[in-house]
């Protein structure tokens, strides 16, 4: 297989690690953070399940393997976050991170 | 190598079940914190005495849950985990640190809400970075980093009431999950590269590469995914703001334990012959073959650059720092710089300086935060003012804190004096090696910062002890209390630090060579 | 054979853990240590006869009351607890005996924290005797850095009005000269691949040949600037004033007669021995800072209002001195420099002692304002004169041989640029004398009624220091036959 | 011979006997219930010293050509590349020879008469103890000066000299004009002792690397080898330009001392110390402590032609130089200071001239009759409480044997015929004289002297008519002067006497040993009576005139206008060389010590604390990064993700190909 090939998908997976990063940067609402990391973490997601279609290595874990536990751990992520939102809207009643600056300097 | 053997698990074993027995006892309605403490200090104890016995420490081989062949004896090329006794080292530092803090912990009013949380939560970090220490494979690697970061993120954020706390919780809870996304992203192009995650695939080249651009890039975010744990800058702007919210004993545990596992991580995925030139050449069949490439100058280029820099900004920062927790901080992030620094270098000495260095941050840092913990209960802080008088009040706290901060500056027969003099003249020595001159620069760096950091060192001991106490500040804690407010085992804790600070500053011959002799190891078999 | 310097430094080490936690009793406790320590060293000097000389083809100086043992010691890293001495470490520690008696006995009567303070008292005066003895880098940067902080604590806490800077500014600037100080010799081991981090096997490695000349000569420079700083040299001087006129009496004492000590020591034991061939290849520079400082150090000293700050410049023009004799590398400037350094020792010392009562007992040090306190204070008075003329040179008092021996040797070397030394010590008389005819002569002027002399424990500690002015001034042979047991020989 | 061995074995003690009365003084003198008491002790120590001394001068005068050297290693240092290279030893030593023979008479005398004279003198100060403490020191240092049998401890006691004459000079501290001329003194005395200093240098490195010098290097640079002058073991080395050099470097410690031009303007107001103590130190003894330098140079170690013709200028030009500043002076301690300095000149000038010994010989006679004179004015000054010749006048009456003392003393002064001063005064010019060919330089300084011995002459009666001629004090509010008590008169008996008769000494045989080549005029050949009768001449002439001018109480008043006032302010102000010191001390030295400091604070040390102020502007800065908004902080690190991406793909590889290699 060529580099083109290669080329074309990493940028597809690279182009929706770039959405994800820009959702961080841009979002203030948390629940629209945890979608944006959602679909960061996902373009490693893509990328395993990609290169695992012509894996020379000598195994290890296999990249099908690795696609399924990053799924898995992005959701015990995003239930951490969703407590911390809850904790944070019982607290100060908005989930705004830009609001929460009392640590600063 | 012999059959895997479950025993081999053990002290990870100690620290799972005794989180479950935590979480147990919470639900049967235990409420006394003492009794989670006590299970946390005593499963921590006694795996810490395990890892130490299987470093060889034979008074204590009857502990010991390794058998000498697996140590060192390197993972295949598919296995997920492998004994380095350098990875062992590591654990002695995770777990001496979880010690330090549970056992410190045991001072907070008892019938505090949520303390089963926290010190289960503190067991699984633990376990985590436990399981960091042992790791041969990237992803295996990633996810026991998410399983104490899943843990700390909720440490932070524990008790659910202070703002302060919860704030912080969400800054580093997101910072986490960004740099998570991006070392896994970091991984996935490795594996495009190399057809696998192992890490003795990874770097020695096993099975070839097909384009080195690629790990290239991955290299750079895996870079920046860890710099996130060890608080390089510029991806350190979250530390500050957590180690200032977090409950002081957790911010204690962050410095001093979770940093460490990223600096391992580095250790595992950076160390080593990264060099794929020699397997290049017998792989150049059947496919293209591209140009060899040799990835070591550009990642000692880069991590002695990014040392240089998070030193740097890390003392210019704490320089001006008024509260004291926001200052050791930032003086911690400095730190993490003359950690680099060995990462950088990369050779055995280099390597056994750094974790020297390491092993010095868990009783210096994380013992100021105890202390500063301590203190701030009797109601002192967060001001570095409010610290006035404090060496006079209280002659014995005064003078453990100052060790500390003396040991963090560099001040000999303090074991941070012998860390970082090992460390530089590890980098002068590599830097003998002809067209290594870069590393005396980094000697010369590191050396001139930590003249630097003594500055904001010597302006709280200044605070402490050349300025009157003003009287309304309570130092003097309750009347009749022999600990005087601190608690007996907030008073054990800070002993104990203090009394490894010296005992390693003075002698630390015998821990010096055992760090050595694994460090000889890891570099020579490459993780 | 007896680990006579080991003994030592228990003694001191005891005594100064023991005062710590002695309360009340502290001065006492400190005063046995002083004694015993003093009596020991005079043992010591008494049982030291001769050097034991050099040995091997390079000429490796052998120390005598050697001990060695290993400390860190693994593959690529070889670090021994070393300790020895010659001639000119002997007189440097008897130096640091009298000056600890003479402070303990001159602060008796402090009341502040006695406890803590005359337990600082004693650490620096460990630290600088394990700065004479240690023969391994790291257990010289060891106590070498030990000294600063009980004279920061001393400084900051102890101090005059602006003590908290002076005491930063002290700790920051020393502590940056001894870290560049700490590079450069790293680099000596490193790159002269040394076998271990003692003397001597730094030494055989920088004589051994295929040492570059260049290399030898940049870590000479850094050497230079990294105990520069102590002596201290211009323009890096600016923290001695500041520091000197904040410290307490019992700390200028102690900064002025033996931290100023430690540079020279360490130029000369760890710089010019070790890397004889850097000092060759960059004595101009050497040369040129060595003139600076004794003009500068001087021409201030001429313009000051404050005494303590006129001492304290007229000590940068002296350390000038002591640098110069240094800079001409023979034997004889390097004896002058050793005999310079305890001589200037004790003369500051003793000087600063009695600015001390001077301050104390008028409220002020101005120069101008204060005037004709000898009928007042007729013991004191004397004191100062004894001090200021010993200062300026006069013969049959400790300084004139020194001076002596430093210019002859400057003049072996430098031929007639001995002059500018020669002038600046007219001028130095000139304002001794300018002080005294202020301060000691005329009509009195500004005397508090309550004024009175100075009293007898003061006196008692002015007195030891006196005494030692006139009597190795008288014989100097005692000082200099024990120097000349030294590597001094050997040098060109 | 044998018989005085031992004799000079023991010369050591003449110096030891004033340390045990300094001792004694110094520690119990102020617990002794009558101060005069510690003051007899002293006297009684210093008068062992003059016997002992007396003892050893005639001893030696007996064993003509002696020299006795006993010394003891001092210090044992190591030679350097160049000098000494195996090592050299410094002595501290006794000499006795017949020029310290002849200058332990003139101390250890005129000193003990001088002690015994202040018991009375002084005995109202409450000082006392100190006095006399402090005079016997100036009689150890001077004594060992005079024994010492090296260079460098030659210098050591000289210094010490010095200080006590600083001492002495700043008696009265509290006043500050005296201790304002104590630190004149040592500070122009100091300048000399530096450059002397340089030329002892200059000696050692030059001997001990000429062939000759080696074994000299070797025994401590002594002025004997074994039992000859070290100066036979020099011929072919004493004409080096370093020597030049060095010799002028001795004429400059010598100038020092002895107070002679430039470095002149000290002993005038040196007066401010005790009568006495001008007497002794700033008369007699000390202040010729330059011209006993400049002697035993000469016939120990040599000096060249070129340094000879110097010391002959500056000698020639001082004698005149000071006698012209005394002309007008109304103050009888400085006329007669001012006279010490231009007398001193003439000994410089013998020196100069080549006959050192010739200059010990008028330095012996000036010691007596210039002593005389002080204690004379001194005396005059004890009864009448002034110093002011214009207000004193007809003391002659009421100070019989004080007016006769002094007038011993100036007819001495003024060379008349017979006196001592006569002779000796007469040797010198002679001596000049004889060396006229040697260089046409020597003629105008000769004139000088010559034109001097009338100046003196002059200067001096002026102060005699003015205060002791006439019939009543000019003011009249002056107590009643009458003669001192025999404690005082006595010095001034013995002193007259010396003053009158000391010259003849030299005519003594055995005495004349001391003074080789001095013994008889006229020794210089047949012109010598011609210049005789000529400085006689001149002498009486002086003392006419000032007897026309003053005589008999009379005042002579310089009309106002007349162009001398112009020349008459000139010389009360002393040539304005004191104001030029002054002005170069204050508005030089000090002004740029002012600005030095300012430098000092503001430049070096600013410019460090400006690194420390750069730094802690950068931390304010760094820390408004710190927001506290997260979204930030991921910004960051995006940042830094982008900025490790370029420099590992872009950044690195450049480097790499530039520098090759890391």
């Amino acid at each position: 297989m060529t580099d083109f090939v290669v080329a074309q998908f990493v940028g597809l997976s690279a182009a929706l690690l770039g959405i994800g990063l820009f959702g961080i940067l841009t979002r203030r609402n948390f629940i629209l953070l945890l979608i944006a990391i959602e679909i960061a973490i996902n373009a490693a997601v893509l990328n395993f399940v990609y290169f695992a279609g012509f894996a020379t290595g000598p195994g290890g874990v296999s990249g099908q393997a690795a696609a399924v536990v990053i799924v898995g751990l992005a959701a015990t992520e995003v239930a951490v976050g969703l407590a911390i939102v809850l904790a944070l809207n019982r607290q100060r009643g908005s989930i705004n991170v830009a609001e929460a600056t009392t640590l600063r300097q | 190598m012999d059959p895997v053997s479950w025993t081999w698990f053990l002290p990870e074993a100690f620290l799972l079940g005794a989180a479950l027995l935590v979480f147990l006892l919470d639900v049967l309605g235990v409420e006394k914190l003492e009794a989670f403490g006590a299970v946390a200090v005593g499963a921590t104890a006694l795996s810490l005495l395990a890892v130490v016995a299987d470093l060889g420490f034979t008074p204590l081989s009857f502990l010991s849950t390794l058998p000498p062949s697996v140590v060192d004896s390197g993972g295949g090329a598919t296995s997920l985990y492998a004994f380095s006794s350098l990875g062992l080292v590591f654990q002695g530092v995770f777990l001496s640190s979880a010690l330090l803090v549970s056992l410190a912990s045991l001072s907070r009013p008892s019938h505090e809400k949520g303390a089963a949380v926290f010190y289960g939560l503190l067991l699984m970090a633990t376990l985590g970075m436990m399981l960091v220490a042992v790791s041969a494979d990237l992803i295996f690697l990633l996810l026991a980093i998410e399983v104490t970061g899943i843990a700390t993120y909720l440490m932070v954020g524990y008790t659910r009431k202070d703002a302060r706390g919860l704030e912080a919780a969400m800054k580093f809870y997101i910072i986490g999950a960004l740099s998570t996304a991006l070392s896994f992203f970091g991984a996935s192009l490795l594996f495009g590269a190399f057809g696998s995650t192992n890490l003795l695939v990874l770097s020695q080249g096993l099975g070839g590469i097909s384009n080195h651009s690629l790990a290239l890039v991955g290299y750079a975010f895996l870079i920046v995914g860890l710099g996130f744990k060890v608080t390089l800058v510029p991806f350190h702007a979250w530390a500050v703001d957590v180690y200032d919210g977090a409950p002081t004993d957790v911010s204690a545990f962050l410095a001093g334990g979770t940093k460490k596992m990223g600096v391992f991580a580095f250790f595992l995925v950076f160390i080593g012959p990264l060099s794929i030139l020699t397997v290049r050449a017998v792989n150049c069949t059947g496919t293209v073959c591209i140009a060899p490439y040799d990835f070591r100058p550009t990642v000692e280029l880069t991590l002695g650059l990014l040392a240089i820099v998070t030193m740097t900004l890390g003392n210019v920062l704490a320089l001006l720092q008024k509260e004291m927790k926001r200052m050791l901080a930032y003086s911690s992030i400095s730190q993490a710089g003359y950690m680099m620094i060995g990462i950088a270098i990369g050779t055995a000495p280099a390597l056994a300086g750094a974790t020297l260095q390491i092993l010095a941050h868990v009783f210096m840092k994380a013992g100021a935060f105890l202390v500063v913990a301590g203190v701030s209960a009797l109601g002192v802080g967060p001001l570095i003012a409010q610290y006035r008088g404090l060496g006079q009040r209280r002659p014995y706290l005064g003078v453990a804190f100052a060790l500390m901060l003396l040991s963090l500056a560099g001040i000999p027969l303090t074991v941070g004096f012998v860390s970082k003099f090992i460390l530089f003249s590890a980098a002068v020595q590599a830097s003998t090696v002809a067209g290594q001159s870069f590393f005396f620069w980094l000697a010369v760096a590191g050396l001139l910062n930590s003249a630097l950091s003594v500055f904001y060192y010597a302006r709280v001991l200044k605070v402490m002890y050349m300025e009157s106490p003003d009287a309304s500040v309570p130092l003097d804690g309750p009347a009749g209390d022999p600990t005087g407010g601190l608690g007996y085992g907030r008073s054990a804790a800070i002993l104990l630090a203090v009394v490894a600070i010296v005992a390693l500053g003075v002698y630390p011959q015998p821990v010096f060579s055992a760090i050595q002799a694994a460090a000889t190891h890891f570099v020579a078999s490459g993780a | 054979m007896v680990p006579v310097l080991s003994l030592l430094l228990l003694t001191l080490l005891a005594g100064t853990v023991v005062t710590f936690l002695a309360g009340r009793r502290a001065r006492w406790v400190a005063l046995a240590t002083s004694v015993g320590f003093l009596f020991e060293t005079l043992w010591l000097l008494d049982s030291y006869t001769s050097w034991p000389g050099r040995s091997g083809a390079l000429g490796v100086p052998q120390y005598s009351d050697g001990e060695s043992y290993a400390w860190i010691s693994v593959p690529w890293l070889h670090i021994n607890y070393t300790v020895g001495i010659d001639g000119i470490s002997l007189i440097l520690i008897l130096l640091t005996a009298f000056l600890q008696l003479a402070t303990v006995v001159y602060c008796w009567t402090e009341s502040r924290r006695p406890s803590a303070w005359f337990g600082l008292v004693l650490l620096t005066c460990l630290g600088s005797f394990g700065v004479f003895i240690a023969l391994d880098v790291l257990l010289f940067f060891l106590f070498w850095e030990a000294t600063l902080i009980p004279m920061f604590f001393m400084i900051g806490f102890w101090g005059g009005p602006r003590r908290r800077y002076a005491a930063l500014k002290f700790f920051v600037y020393t502590h940056v000269a001894s870290i560049v100080m700490l590079v450069a010799l790293l680099a000596v081991v490193f790159y002269a691949h040394a076998a271990s981090f003692d003397f001597s096997d730094i030494y055989i490695a920088t004589h051994s040949s295929g040492f570059p000349i260049v290399t030898q000569a940049m870590l000479f420079l850094a050497l230079f600037f990294g105990f520069g700083v102590k002596f201290p040299i211009v323009p890096f001087h600016t923290w001695l004033p500041d520091a000197h006129v904040e410290a307490p009496t019992g700390g200028s004492v102690l900064l002025a007669g033996l931290l100023l000590k430690l540079g020279g020591y360490g130029l000369i034991r760890w710089a010019v021995e070790v890397l004889p061939q850097g000092l060759a290849h960059t004595s101009w520079i050497v040369y040129g800072v060595a003139f600076a400082s004794i003009i500068w150090g001087t021409v201030l000293s001429l313009s000051q209002r404050d005494l303590k700050r006129m001492i304290a410049y007229s000590s940068i023009n002296h350390m000038g001195i002591v640098l110069l004799a240094i800079a001409v590398y023979s034997s004889l400037g390097l004896l002058a420099a050793v005999l310079l350094m305890f001589a200037h020792g004790v003369v500051s010392g003793l000087l600063f002692m009695a600015s001390g009562s001077v301050h104390h007992t008028f409220g002020t040090r101005d120069i101008v304002t204060l005037r004709g306190i000898t009928p007042r204070t007729p013991v004191l008075a004397t004191m100062i004169m004894v001090g200021s003329l010993a200062s300026l040179g006069l013969p049959a008092l400790i300084s004139f041989p020194a001076e002596f021996t430093a210019l002859l040797a400057t003049w072996d070397r430098l031929g007639y640029w001995v002059l500018l030394p020669l002038v600046i010590l007219v001028v130095t008389a000139g304002f001794y004398l300018w002080m005294m005819q202020r301060v000691l002569f005329g009509p009195p002027q500004n005397i508090p009624e309550k004024a009175h002399d100075v009293d007898v424990y003061e006196t008692a500690g002015m007195a030891i220091l006196v005494a030692l002015i006139i009597l190795y001034g008288v014989l100097p042979g005692f000082l200099v036959n024990v120097i000349v047991n030294s590597p001094v020989y050997g040098f060109p | 011979m044998g018989a005085f061995d031992s004799l000079f074995q023991w010369a050591f003690l003449v110096p030891l006997f004033p340390l045990l009365g300094l001792v004694i003084v110094g520690f119990f003198g102020d617990r002794m219930k009558k101060a005069e008491f510690g003051g007899w002790v002293a006297v009684a120590f210093s008068g062992m010293a003059m016997v002992l001394g007396v003892l050893i001068a005639v001893g030696e005068a007996l064993t003509p050509g002696r020299y006795t050297d006993v010394s003891y290693a001092w210090l044992t240092l190591p030679g350097t590349q160049s000098v000494f290279s195996n090592g050299f030893s410094l002595v501290m030593g006794t000499l006795v020879d017949p020029i310290s023979a002849l200058m332990l008479i003139v101390v250890n005398v005129v000193g003990f008469l001088v002690m015994l004279y202040s018991i009375e003198y002084m005995h109202h100060d409450k000082g006392l103890p100190r006095y006399y403490a402090e005079l016997s020191l100036f009689l150890v240092a001077m004594n060992g000066l005079i024994l010492s049998d090296n260079l460098l401890e030659f210098f050591l006691f000289w210094e010490l000299v010095g200080v006590c004459s600083y001492f002495l000079i700043g008696f009265y501290y509290e006043k500050p004009s005296a201790a304002s001329a104590a630190k004149e003194a040592f500070l122009v005395t100091r300048v000399g002792d530096v450059l002397f200093l340089l030329g002892i240098f200059i000696y050692f490195a030059t001997y001990a690397t000429s062939g000759g010098g080696a074994g000299w290097a070797a025994s401590g640079f002594k002025f004997t080898t074994g039992s000859t002058p070290f100066l036979g073991s020099l011929v072919g080395s004493a004409s080096s330009p370093t020597l030049t050099i060095a010799g002028l470097m001795m004429l400059a410690g010598a100038a020092g001392k002895s107070a002679q031009f430039p470095l002149d303007v000290w002993l005038p107001d040196a007066m401010e110390g005790p009568t006495t103590v001008s007497a002794l130190i700033h008369a007699a003894t000390m202040v010729a402590a330059g011209v006993y330098l400049l002697a035993v140079v000469s016939l120990f170690l040599g000096f060249t032609a070129d340094d000879r013709l110097a010391i002959v200028a500056v000698g020639g030009f001082t004698t005149i130089w000071a006698a012209s500043m005394a002309v007008v002076n109304t103050d009888i301690k400085r006329v007669v200071a001012y006279s010490t300095i231009s007398q001193l000149g003439y000994m410089v000038l013998a020196v100069g001239a080549g006959f050192a010994m010739v200059g010990l010989y008028h330095l012996f006679t000036h010691a007596f009759f210039k002593a005389l004179l002080f204690l004379a004015a001194g005396a005059v000054i004890h009864a009448v409480g002034t110093q002011d010749l214009l207000k004193m006048g007809g003391l002659g009456k009421s100070m019989r044997i004080t007016s006769i003392a002094f007038l011993i003393g100036a007819l001495s002064l003024s060379g008349f015929p017979g006196f001592a001063g006569f002779w000796s005064k007469d040797d010198v010019l002679a001596s000049v004289y004889s060396q006229v060919g040697a260089h046409p330089l020597y003629w105008p300084f000769l004139l000088c002297a010559l034109a001097t011995v009338f100046l003196t002459a002059y200067y001096i009666f002026r102060a005699w008519f003015l205060a002791f001629s006439g019939d009543h004090p000019r003011d009249p509010t002056l107590p009643h002067g009458h003669d001192a008590p025999w404690a005082m008169r006595l010095p001034l008996l013995v002193l007259s006497v010396l003053a009158a008769v000391a010259g003849l000494f030299a005519f003594l045989p055995s005495f004349s040993s001391l003074l080789p080549g001095a013994n008889v005029p006229p020794v210089y050949g047949s012109t010598d009576l011609v210049l005789t009768a000529v400085s006689a001449g001149l002498g009486l002439g002086g003392i006419g005139v000032a007897y026309v001018m003053w005589g008999n109480g009379r005042v002579f008043q310089l009309p106002s206008g007349s162009p001398l006032q112009g020349a008459r302010t000139v010389l009360l102000r002393r040539y304005y060389m004191k104001d030029a010191y002054d002005w170069i001390g204050l508005h030089g030295v000090y002004r740029l010590a002012r600005a030095a400091d300012f430098v000092d604070q503001f430049v070096i040390d600013g410019s460090i604390r400006g690194i420390e102020r750069a730094f802690s502007s950068l931390s304010n800065g760094m820390r408004r990064l710190q927001t506290g908004v997260v979204s930030d902080y991921a910004a960051y690190v995006v940042t830094g993700l982008v900025g490790v991406l370029l420099f590992f793909l872009f950044v690195a590889p450049w480097i790499f190909r530039t520098m090759g290699g890391g």
